[in-house]
Parts: structure tokens; sequence; C-alpha cells
């Protein structure tokens, strides 16, 4: 049975966590890798005698002791990182990898724009805390280990984690209200999440390991992993946790528009911006060889520049960067998953995820969309509806097409 | 290092020198290193050092370089354009603590099968002695 | 002894007159230099034209949002400005220029250089945390006496090249003994005393050496030596300099920044260094593991092989690296090296040609011939 | 379509199978992708091996080809030719050598059946990324450039005009016979005098297809066999400049005396009646011979090899004037005592001995000497020299006449740079082989006659002008066309930042930049596919064709796996 078909009497696995999670998730993966489940593991690993964490795709096991499937700090997209992987044709092997939720929609959107191929790969998600800001775990020296060491315990973040995770109430799988644990779904499987690693269960040595398709319940009874547990304390808790976050979102996206409404405020916003377009590089979403952005149609000459620093007495170099920005937007938020990376990546602490992750918001939800949801949804500006939006043209045209409600891919 | 150890090395040869001076070395039954792999190029001139740099960081245990000799270079200079690239590749692998010697450049002509067949030897033989390139025991690059 | 002109005002006041005089006077069009931003102490590069705007100029702001090299060759990019312009970079922002000039990424016609004697620059988190306005009057009493500030990025505190060379004009900024009270400028070229004919202040002749200089050039040599002692220890060998940039996301700031990568696709983000589906396996089998996205050391010693000999050492790599790599560090060293080999300087001819473009017959005798 | 990648081994009669277990390398590379046929043959260049090769090309709908076999030295366009034949696009073709570079070299039998298969593998994965080329073809331009109006210049002229050949003589100085035209006279022996120069010169400005461009000198030349795009500006004051297009250039550039040598040696310039052969020329054609103060001169010194120690060459022509000037002084009603100062008498040519032999008959002196200074010692010229025995004698004559060295003129490096090719150490143009091709210089349809390789004599230069004149109605047939690299560079104008370092590394100057589009363009005719700007390009916008980098990354990846 596929997660679509989901009852309430679904149950899930459970992995002992007495060493913390981390070792066990960990375990669970060089067990499935030793019993053959997959060939290869693809994780973050911590490189030696660093505090650096890098994307490994692994087939010997014992390179895992420094695996972390939750590493503080999202250093590569998940998504960014399958996509450099597979663009150009699935890896000959069958690989596992674990995905952070924001991750995995990310992937999602680029399994839609043919960036990732995942035959024979094996999806995993996990239940995220969310993460330390890069530039403070990176400056923040050995305690910033010990503040995420407490978050992973206690999901209580103390303002320590990145805005993006702060206010992110997609954390885990989406529960239905009879607590289905729905992952990303494809009906022709182009995105097989096949497992789940729930954290929020009643016991925090415990992790559970929900399988969400045939080939997951597979891997499971491979490792002599019986489902059993029930879902609903973890559902429940994944839920309440949700509405929290959810809560803190509107919050926080409302607080931030006051913060910007108007042009001067929200120019200001990009004041810093020194258009190193390392934004726009970590966006998992941003798959371009070349950003148009960078491209020579930018130039003018001389005199051209001459004449637009005459319209205003001065004219900020490099060329306004709000351009780039809103240009960038208009190319990616209706796809944007919110993972913050942009924020991580920005060398002036301009709140580029607050800005896009709010303006996905308030789009996609115009055209029924959410980004990383299913495989199967056409992305919003390569399909259309007949009848949709009659609201932005003049009525009598409106009229002229009222034909049936078919969904149509351009 | 264990004998059984057989450096991987790969060799750039130009096609009008080296590449013939190369097939003059089989001609006349000259021995080779094995475990030398060839790949052609039409001047030394187009060995770009990337080619350099990724053998060696895919874990080639030997590069080496081979073109015409100063002023004999069928296209007239390429081979003084490859000379300077190689004297930036190797200072830039010096100032990082790599192998210098694990790559080189080295001017062989059309009639030096002889020579061809004796700097593959001892660089090879050199290469053996230093052991694997340390490089293919790095997972984080 | 080279011409100047002196004023008795601060050094900053000077050259913000001095620019004044030259727009209001008709004798330039437009000025490329820093300018407040509203608010925080953030500066940003702006090419201004009118006096208003340029009130707000801050020109000696210690701080760097982008390498104006760069800038300039983007203004200059696609024809040469007809009419005179001015503009005011650093030492290195102006050695970045005439490497872009000798790459033809621009022209110096109708450009008047204006370059000071170089306190160095805050991090780019200063900018970002607005920390940076109030650290300005230490720095600035700081650079006078040719002493390092607080703060610095490394690059400055070792930068021994902060004399500018090719420039028109020379502020006496750095090491200025008395530039709290008095703007000196230096005309180092025709052109340079052609524009500064007429401008209010007292023409002379005075040297630019100070003690205070001299003072400085010691303080950053022995920074430099040991920034290079220390970042040579730190990534000798495959596994140092893995170590060194493990942290990398491969978000290629550091190329986009620099001023030498004038390439408008870097070839390392190009489809040819995509990594192919093959490649995997047999790399997987025999370290049993391999790194994702691959090739982080291919990407920064390949740009090293493609822009070190030319590197200025402006530090902007560093400044944007999210996850602070010493890319300054390692790539001034390397650079640093290269250019000793093919005794090349960057920056300080037009006319001497990049080392790649170029070769001797006679030269590197010995390679080859083993 | 889907790749069908067919590869084979040839047996190479006994060559390879003795030392390559030629079964195991295909079972090792018959299952690798897109392979679609794996085998081997007895003989692939042989006359069934190419129709085999041929069928299976069609019968297996094989869209890439891969040969394991000799060196592609030797056997690439036999099978290039084959795939044409068999309507596959020859440049879908892979060579590997498995023979010189596997089997004739590693005795190990497996090691070199697992090198064979390893340089095969290689071979698959590059094959898949070759895509067709086309050859494309360039009527050539039969019209000749000459550098340079002497004898050898007017030789190559007079043999190369026709009708369907325009030739252009480049001539610096005002008038046409270089250094033969400033001469009195030919050597008597060989029963000639200048008059036929003069004959020469008439013919050509009569020939409406030779035009003579005096007082001009080349300034910008750029191109290859065929097609050259020439630069001509005249030096006078009313600087006037033209541009041709020729299909060959001669470099006939001759030579000049040396006067570099030490005046206080040779006294010449500050001593009375101390002239060069070039005066001493200039006195026989006035035909008065004499000493500044009016009277004839009763004894004249010849110094040979005036600069042949610090050239470090014999000019080869000197000892034969010397002794044209000795015969003519010994011919003269009141004959003046002739005194040869030599140190090796150079007779190449089969009449010189004679000629030598006359002058000793004609009671010439000749003296074998070294070191020697001339100098003036109350009154008198004076000739110092050494007797070889390490003493030191003296000589009074009224004259003395020297023969410096032979040198290149100058502009020789300037011309040597336009044209891409090089000189030797002498400073004369140094040739495609001194003695195998003494005519082509190192690039195509550029020749070299006469002096400007180096001191010859008249005959010899007249001789080179002939060959050369040879070389070129042999190849540049009127009509003909010539097929231009296939393999050469191309410039993706999107990626291309016009920094123009491929410009400085070519050597062709095949490579040009476009300043309204702000690119470099690769000029197809020209381009040699060398790839040396490829490798200097940091944007990637320069890839070479056939030699791509994801074609050489695949073989380094193979190499590595």
């Amino acid at each position: 049975m596929t997660s679509r078909e989901t009852r309430k009497d679904k149950r899930a696995a459970v992995l002992p966590a007495r060493e913390g999670i981390q070792k066990a998730v960990t375990g669970f993966l060089k067990k499935a890798l030793e019993r053959g489940c997959f060939e290869a593991v693809m994780m973050p690993v911590r490189a030696p005698e660093t505090r650096s964490y890098a994307w490994l795709m692994v087939k010997n096991p014992e390179l895992l002791d420094e695996a972390a499937p939750l590493p503080p700090v999202m250093s590569v997209q998940g998504g960014r990182a399958l996509s450099s992987l597979t663009k150009h044709g699935a890896p000959p092997l069958s690989i596992g990898v674990v995905l952070r939720p924001c991750e995995a929609r990310a992937a999602v959107e680029l399994v839609k724009l043919k960036q990732i191929q995942l035959d024979d790969v094996h999806v995993i998600t996990i239940d995220c805390p969310g993460a330390l800001p890069l530039k403070d775990y990176v400056r923040g020296g050995e305690n910033a280990l010990d503040r995420f060491q407490a978050l992973l315990e206690h999901w209580d973040e103390d303002g320590a984690i990145r805005p993006a995770c702060e206010r992110c109430h997609r954390f885990s799988l989406d529960i239905s209200d009879e607590d289905r644990p729905l992952a990303p779904s494809s009906k022709n499987g182009a995105f097989p999440v096949e497992i789940h690693i729930g954290l929020l269960g009643e016991n925090k040595e415990e992790i559970l390991l929900i399988p969400l398709n045939p080939s997951g319940e597979e891997t499971l009874e491979k490792l002599g992993l019986t489902p059993d547990r029930p879902l609903d304390g973890w559902a429940a808790r994944v839920r309440a946790l949700r509405k929290k976050k959810e809560e803190k979102r509107r919050a926080g996206h409302e607080e931030f528009k006051k913060e910007i409404s108007g042009l001067d405020r929200f120019l200001a916003v990009f004041d810093a911006c020194i258009n190193c377009h390392n934004c726009q590089n970590v966006c998992p979403v941003c798959y371009c060889q070349q950003c148009h952005f960078d491209s020579p149609r930018q130039h003018l000459t001389a005199q051209r520049y001459l004449d637009r620093a005459r319209r205003r007495g001065a004219l900020r170099l490099p060329l306004d960067p709000l351009l780039f920005h809103l240009g960038r937007m208009s190319h990616m938020v209706l796809s944007c998953v919110s993972c913050g990376a942009c924020e991580d990546a920005c060398p002036v602490s301009i709140p580029v995820g607050k800005v896009f992750s709010l303006v996905a918001d308030e789009t996609q939800p115009h055209f029924q969309y959410t980004a990383g949801k299913s495989a199967d949804e056409p992305l919003p500006l390569q399909s259309f509806l007949k009848s949709e939006f009659c609201e932005v043209e003049t009525p009598s045209e409106c009229r002229e097409h009222q034909s049936p409600e078919v969904k149509s891919h351009a | 290092m264990t004998d059984d150890f057989e450096p991987r090395i790969i060799g750039f040869l130009c096609n009008w020198c080296s590449y013939t001076g190369a097939d003059l070395a089989g001609v006349s039954r000259e021995k080779i290193p094995t475990s030398f792999h060839v790949i052609r190029v039409m001047c030394s001139g187009r060995i770009d050092p990337l080619f350099v740099l990724r053998a060696y960081l895919k874990g080639a245990d030997g590069v080496m370089a081979m073109g015409c000799h100063p002023g004999d270079c069928h296209y007239l200079k390429g081979n003084y354009n490859a000379r300077r690239r190689f004297v930036m590749l190797e200072q830039i692998f010096k100032t990082l603590g790599l192998d210098s010697t694990r790559i080189g450049l080295w001017w062989v002509s059309a009639s030096e099968g002889k020579k061809y067949a004796r700097v593959t030897t001892e660089f090879s033989a050199e290469t053996k002695k230093k052991g694997p390139n340390p490089i293919q025991k790095e997972i984080f690059i | 002894m080279p011409k100047s002109l002196k004023t008795n005002t601060d050094v900053s006041q000077g050259v913000r007159d001095f620019l004044k005089h030259l727009l209001e006077s008709g004798k330039v069009k437009g000025v490329l230099a820093l300018k407040k931003m509203d608010g925080s102490g953030a500066a940003s590069y702006a090419f201004m034209t009118s006096a208003k705007e340029l009130a707000e100029a801050e020109p000696l702001a210690p701080l760097m949002p982008a390498n104006a090299g760069k800038i300039l060759s983007e203004l200059t990019l696609k024809e040469a400005f007809g009419e005179p312009v001015a503009a005011f970079l650093r030492p290195c922002e102006l050695r970045a220029f005439t490497e872009l000039l000798k790459r033809l990424q621009g022209s110096r016609e109708n450009v008047l250089l204006i370059s000071p004697t170089c306190g160095g620059v805050f991090p780019l988190k200063f900018l970002a945390d607005g920390s940076a306005k109030e650290k300005v009057p230490a720095y600035q009493q700081a650079a006078r006496k040719g002493k390092n500030a607080e703060g610095l990025r490394a690059a400055c505190r070792a930068c021994t090249d902060f004399i500018p060379c090719q420039a028109d004009i020379t502020v006496a900024f750095a090491g200025g003994a008395d530039s709290d009270s008095s703007c000196r400028l230096f005309l180092e070229t025709p052109r340079g005393e052609e524009f500064a004919r007429g401008a209010p202040g007292t023409f002379g002749e005075e040297k630019l050496e100070t003690r205070e200089l001299a003072g400085l050039r010691e303080e950053r040599a022995a920074q430099k030596a040991a920034l290079f002692q220390d970042i040579g220890k730190a990534i000798q060998g495959p596994s140092a300099l893995a170590r060194t940039f493990s942290a990398c996301l491969g978000c290629h700031g550091c190329s986009h920044v620099c001023p030498i990568c004038h390439c408008l696709l870097c070839v390392f983000d190009s489809k040819m260094h995509d990594s192919q589906p093959e490649g995997f396996d047999s790399e997987l089998e025999r370290k049993g593991g391999t790194r994702i996205p691959a090739g982080t050391l291919f990407f920064h010693i390949g740009r090293m092989t493609h822009m070190a000999v030319s590197c200025v050492q402006c530090g902007m790599c560093s400044d944007v690296c999210p996850v602070d790599i010493p890319v300054t560090e390692v790539f001034s060293l390397v650079g640093d090296s290269l250019q000793k080999v093919l005794e090349y300087v960057p920056g300080r001819d037009v006319e001497e040609p990049v080392p790649s473009g170029t070769y001797k017959e006679d030269e590197f005798a010995q390679v080859g011939e083993q | 379509m889907s790749v069908r990648i067919g590869v084979y081994v040839c047996e190479c009669g006994p060559n390879i199978p003795d030392k390559i277990d030629i079964d195991k390398v295909l079972e090792d590379i018959a299952p690798l992708n897109n392979v679609a046929a794996a085998k081997r043959f007895r003989l692939l260049c042989s006359n069934d091996g190419k129709k085999y090769l041929a069928d299976e090309i069609r019968k297996e709908k094989l869209t890439h080809l891969v040969v394991a076999a000799c060196s592609p030295r030797e056997h690439e366009k036999t099978f290039m030719q084959v795939c044409v034949e068999a309507g596959l696009n020859p440049y879908l073709f892979q060579m590997v050598n498995i023979r010189e570079q596997c089997a004739w070299m590693i005795p190990d039998k497996a090691e070199a059946t697992r090198m064979a298969a390893k340089h095969i593998r290689a071979g698959i994965s590059r094959v898949a990324l070759h895509g067709p080329l086309s050859k494309k073809e360039l009527t050539v331009n039969p019209d000749v450039l000459i550098i340079g109006g002497g004898i050898s210049g007017i030789e190559a002229a007079l043999s190369l005009a026709s009708k369907t050949r325009k030739v252009a003589i480049i001539e610096r100085s005002d008038s046409l016979g270089g250094r033969t035209g400033k001469l009195s006279r030919l050597l008597l022996h060989q029963g000639t005098d200048v008059s036929v120069l003069r004959e020469k010169i008439e013919k050509i400005e009569k020939d409406e297809n030779i035009s003579v461009l005096t007082g001009c000198e080349v300034t910008d030349i750029r191109g290859f066999l065929g097609n050259f795009e020439v630069r001509i500006e005249s030096s006078g004051e009313e600087a006037v400049s033209r541009s041709i297009v020729v299909g060959a250039v001669v470099v006939a550039t001759g030579c000049e005396l040396w006067d570099g040598y030490d005046p206080a040696v040779y006294g010449a310039g500050n001593i009375d009646d101390v002239v060069t052969a070039a005066e001493f020329e200039d006195m026989i054609a006035a035909g008065k011979i004499l000493l500044k103060n009016g009277k004839p001169p009763r004894s004249v010194a010849l110094i040979h090899c005036v600069g042949r120690k610090e050239k470090g060459y014999c000019s080869k022509v000197c000892c034969l004037y010397a002794l044209k000037f000795a015969h003519h002084l010994r011919d003269s009603r009141a004959p003046a005592e002739v005194y040869e100062f030599y140190s090796d008498l150079c007779l190449p040519e089969k009449t010189d001995q004679e000629y030598f032999d006359g002058a000793v008959k004609k009671g010439v002196h000749f003296l074998r000497t070294e070191n020697v200074r001339v100098e003036k010692r109350n009154g008198h010229i004076v000739v110092e020299h050494g007797d070889g025995a390490g003493k030191k004698k003296t000589l009074e004559v009224d004259m003395a006449v020297l023969a410096p060295a032979l040198v290149p003129p100058p502009g020789s490096e300037k011309l040597a740079r336009m044209l891409n090719i090089p000189l030797d150490e002498t400073g004369f143009f140094k040739e495609a082989h001194a003695m195998l091709d003494p005519v082509a210089a190192p690039i195509e349809g550029v020749y070299i006659a006469g002096c400007a390789s180096g001191p010859k004599n008249i005959n010899e230069s007249v001789v080179q002008a002939q060959a050369a004149s040879g070389k070129i109605l042999s190849t540049l047939v009127p009509g003909k066309t010539l097929e231009p690299e296939v393999k050469i560079s191309v410039i993706n104008e999107d990626l291309c930042t016009g920094c123009q370092t491929c410009l400085s590394v070519c050597f062709y100057g095949a490579i040009s930049f476009q300043a309204h589009k702000g690119v470099s363009a690769v000029n197809e005719a020209i381009c040699r596919g060398c790839g040396s700007c490829v490798g200097s390009c940091p944007s990637g916008a320069i890839s070479s064709r056939h030699f791509t980098y994801r074609q050489l990354y695949e073989e380094i990846f193979e190499a590595l796996r």
C-alpha cells in the first residue's frame, strides 16, 4: 500500500536511540547499506578535524561514523546536492538519501524542472527541529554545538535557530485530519519518499520509522524491523507543534510586512546588497547554468550610465540590486520552499529568506499551489485553467470562454 | 610501499613529436611501464592545466605532459605556452604543499623513442617509490 | 619632488571639496566614489553627477562593498567615457582596474583616477551589523598615525601595496601625519595637474613619504610575513587543503566578487564541469565515498590557475564567503608565489602583458629537459 | 536515435594477438554502454578488411566507430575513408593505438591486455561525444607576393608570373636589382656580365602580370597557404598604404655588407684609400681605380674574412669577388701588385679552381694570415698580420680593400615576426630544413630564396628562386581548392569576454577581435587546430573540435577508472 492509502491504523517501526538520534539514524542507514537495501547512502558527514558538514555519497559504512542526518547547519541544500548528482542522468547505482523536509520539497520542485532524476533513489525524510544560522555556527565556536544539541533534545528553540526554521510549519510530513502522514505524493513514483523518520514520538529515546510505500516496508523488513507502533502520539505532537509554528509564521510575516511596507522601507532592506548573488547560487530552485541577471544583457554603455546618473543626480553601483532580487523572485518564488539557504549565504545578512518566503506564501495560494507538495502538480506557470483569474480581464473577454474545467499543460 | 603497487600515470602527448616518439618506441620494442595511459592531443599547447589538475585530483599517481622540443613545435610556439602553464601549475602545487614532482613536462621528439621509454620508466619508478597519490584518501575534496 | 595641492581641512572633507570643485567647475561630469547610505553606516559605490549627492560621498569610508575596479570596468566595458569623469579607487581597486584593462574589460580614457594611501577597510559583516559607523573615528586616527586600526580585514592588515600606482592623483590618507587638519593631494601625472589646476588650496612641492608611512610599511610587512607563514602552514598538503575548504558551499561568491574573474559564466559553473552520472561508481569503489557536489578543490585550485597570477589581494573573496574560508589568504599566498616566479607585478603597468598570454623563448630552460 | 558504437579490434597479423588476449578485451568491453558490436578481424587495413568494416557499419547500423589497431598516424585516414564509403561521418570514428603503444611496448601479456582494454574503453566513451564534422573547401588564390627585388626576387617573379597568376614585388629601395645590380660585372670566368640582369629587369617592367612596388614595405601579413592578407605601406613621406591578397609569399630579402667591424682595426672610414668591396665595385664600374691623390695604386691589399670570426660563418662569396678584383687589377694596363690576405679560401664551384690558378699565374700574391690590422704608419697604409706561426709581419700598400661578411638586412626580425617564421642564430631566415627542404619556411605557403637564408652566390640564389617558384607552381594551381583543417578551434560568443588572450597565443593570427560584437572570432581558413587558444581561455569560451574538454575529460576518467 502507498502513502495515499494510509489509514489511521498506520504504524511505525521503533528504533531505540539511547545514544542520541544522530547515532541511531546513522546506525539504521549503515545497516541498510550493509543489508543491501541500497548500494550507497547520501547524507551530511562532518569533515575530519573540522566542524564543517558536507554531503557525502558513501559506500563504505565506516565513513558514516561522523555522519549527521540532522547537522547543526544546512550547508548545501539537499535538493541542490541531489540535483548536482543526478541532473545528467540517474547514478548507476541505487542510493538512499536522507533529506530534511524543506530539502525534499526543493527536490520535488527540481524533479518537475527535470533537474533531478530519481530512478533508484530511496528518499528518506526526517522530522526537522531546524538548523542554526550558518554564520553563528561558523563563528560561534563549540557552544553553538551545545545549543543545537539542546534543540535536538527539547525542540524549543530560544531564538538560536534560523528565522526560516523558527517559522517553518512544514518541519515534518503533512498530517491530514485522520492522521494520515502524507509524504510529497507522486502517482508515477517520480518522487518516492519511502520512509519518514519521526523524532517527535512519546519517548525521547525512541525514533519512529514510518514506511510510506512498499519499498519502504521492504527496507524495514530487510532490517528486521516490524511497524507495530501506532502514530497517534507522534501525529498529535507534530500537529501541535505545527499549529504553534503556523502561528509564529503568520505573526512573523505580519511583523516583517510592517517592517518593509512602503517602497523606501522595502528598498532599505536591500541597501546593503553587494551583488555577490550568493543567494541565487545557493538557492536550490535557482537551477540555471547562468543567471539571467548575470548575463551581459545587463551592461550599459558609459554614456547610458552617465545619463541615468544625471536623472537622479546619483546612480548606485553596481546597478540597483532590486532589479536582480525582484527579477529572481519572479523566476522562482512560486517554487520557493522557504529553506532559508539564501539568507544563510548572504555576507551582509540581508533577510532575503524572510522576503522570499513571505512573497512565496502570498503568491503560491493564488494558484492553489504549494511548492514541493507533490511531484504530480504541474508548475503553476507551465499550466493554466481557461477560466481562471478572470478578475484581471475585462468582463466581456471573460464571458467568451466559460469552457469546462480542463487543466491543460502548456 | 608494497611492490605490487603499480602507479597509475597519465601521459598527455602532442601528436607530432611525442606521440610519434612513443610509436617509435613501440616499433623499436622499447619497454614502458604498465599502467601508463596515453592521451593524445594535437599540441602540448592544448594541455590545459585543468586536465592535469583534474587527473591529479581524481587520483592519478602521476601526470606527464610531453611536447616537441622548444623551437620544434609543429605549431611554431605552442610548447612555449605549455611550458609557462606548467611552471605556473607546479608553483601552485608547491605552494599548496601538493607533490609537484607527481606532475611534469618533458620534451620528446619524434626520433626520441628511447628517451620516451626512459623518461616514462624513470618517472614511473620514482612515482612507485613515492607510493599512491595521497589525494586518493581524501573524501572531502 | 612631486607637485602637491594642500588645503587646510581634514582629508575626507578636503577630498570631497576637491571632487565638488571638479564637478562644479565642469572639469568632470561625474564622480565614482563611495557614498553614504541613508541611516546605517552602510556605504555603497555611486556614480554622482550632482553636487548635492556628492555632499553625501564618503570616498574614504573604511568599507569595500565591491571592488571598484570591477565597477569602473563595467562602466567602461562597452565604450570609453566621452566626457571626463573622476573615479576614487583604493590602490588594490586601481590595480584590479589595471589588470582588467589588460584584459580589455574597460577603458581609462577620460577617467581621472584618484587614489589614497590606504588605511584598509573593515569586513563586510561590520557593514551588516552597522558597527562600522562607531569604528570610524578610531580608524581615521590609526590610519593617520600609520597604524593598523582595530578590526581591519586580514587582507588589509597584511597589505603592503597601500600606496597607489597608476593614479593621476594620490591622496595622503594613511600615514598622512596631519590628515585630520590638512588634505594633501599629490599630482602624479600631467592629467592630474591639468585637472587640479585652479582648484582651491596651495600648490607646492612635497614628498608623500612620512615617518608614519614607513612605520605602516613595516607593520604591514610583518603582518604579511606572519599571515603567509600561518596560512602556509594551515594548508600544506592534501588533507590540510581539504580541511581548509571543507565548509565550502560552492556558492562561488568568491569568484563573483573577484575583480580578476571577469568571465560572463565561470567555466567551473558551466556544463563542461557538471558532474556526470558515470564518474561516480569507480570513484566510490576506490574511495568508499565521494563529496556531493563534487569538485570543491578542483574549483578553487582551478580558479587559481586562471587568476592567481593577477590576484591583487583586495580581500573581497574572503569578505563574501558565508563560511569564513580564508580564501584571500590562500589566494594571496599562491598569487604572491606565482608573481615571483613569473616576475610579474599585477596592476603595475597596463603595458605589462599578463603572463598567461605571453612567454619568452629563453625562459625556464630547465623545464622539460629531464 | 540511440547511440550504437561498433568496436573492431584488428589482429594486424600476429602482431597484436601474440601480445594481447583479444577475446578477453572483447568480452571486457562488449557489455559497455552503447556498444552495439565488439568484434575482431585479421587485418582491417587490407582490402577485404576495409570491405568488412564498411559492411559492418551498415549491417549493425553503427552511429559511431572505434577501431583498435595500429597507431592513428598509420591508418586513421584509411579508416576515416572507410567510414565515408559506408556513409558514416568520418569524425564519428576514433582510433585506438593498441599495437605500437600496447602490444609492442608492454612485455607482460596480461598487462598489455588490460591496458589495451583501458585505452579502448577511453576510445568508446570519447567517441560517444563525437559530433559529425564536415570538410570545407577553399579556392586558393594563385597570386604571389615577393618580398625583395634582388636577383632572387626577380628570378622568382619571372618564373611565376602568368595570365592566371599575378605577382607583386615589394622592394624597399627605389629600384630593382639588389646587390647584384650594384656589381660592376659578374665573375669573368662565368662568361656573362650584368647586362643579363638588366634584361631580366626590363622583362619584368614589360610584364603586366607583375606589379613592382618600390619604396614599399610589408607592415602586416596574416594568413596561410592559398590565402594571405598583406598590408603594404610606402616608406616615403606621403605614406600610402594598401592591402592585397596572395596565395604564397617568397621571402627574398637578401643580405647586406657588415659594417659593424672595428674601424680602429681595419681603418676603413678614418684612413684614406682603405675601402670596402662595395666602394671598390663602384670604382670598377666607374672605370677608374684611383687613390685619393688621383694616382692609380701601385699595390693593393685585398683583406678577406672581415667579420668571419665575429659572425661565426664564412660569407662564401668574398673569395671569388676578391679574385675578380685581383684579375681586374692585374689585367689593367699598369697592373698593381695584388696581395690577398685570407684565412681560408672558399672555391666551391667547379670553375673556381681554374679562376684561382689564373690569378696565381697573373702574379697575385696569396698570404694565409690571421689577426689582420690595417694602420696608417708615417703616411703609408700598413697591413699588419700574423703568419700563422705566431710571428707578426707588416706590408706597405697604397690601397686596402675590405671584404666584410654578408649579414641579414635590418628589419628581418620584424618580418619574421609578421610571418611567424623563425630566424636562425646568425639572424638569417631559418629554412624548414637546411638540407632537405632549403627553400621552404616552416609555414606552408611561405618560401625563402637567395641570401635571405644565408650568404649565397648569384647562381645559388637564382637556383633557389626557381626552386621556390617550382614549389609554388605545383601547389598553387589556379582554380585548385585546399582543404583547411577541420579540427579547428571554435568560439562560443556567449561566453567570450573579449579579453583577447587567445589572440596573444595564436601564432597564426587566426583569431581576430570583432569590436562590434566585443568577441573574438576564428578564421577557419587560417586556424591549424593546435588548441593553444583553448588552453589559454579562462572562460572556456573556446573549444577545439574533436579535442573538446568533455572528450578529453572522458579519456582522463577512463584512464583512472
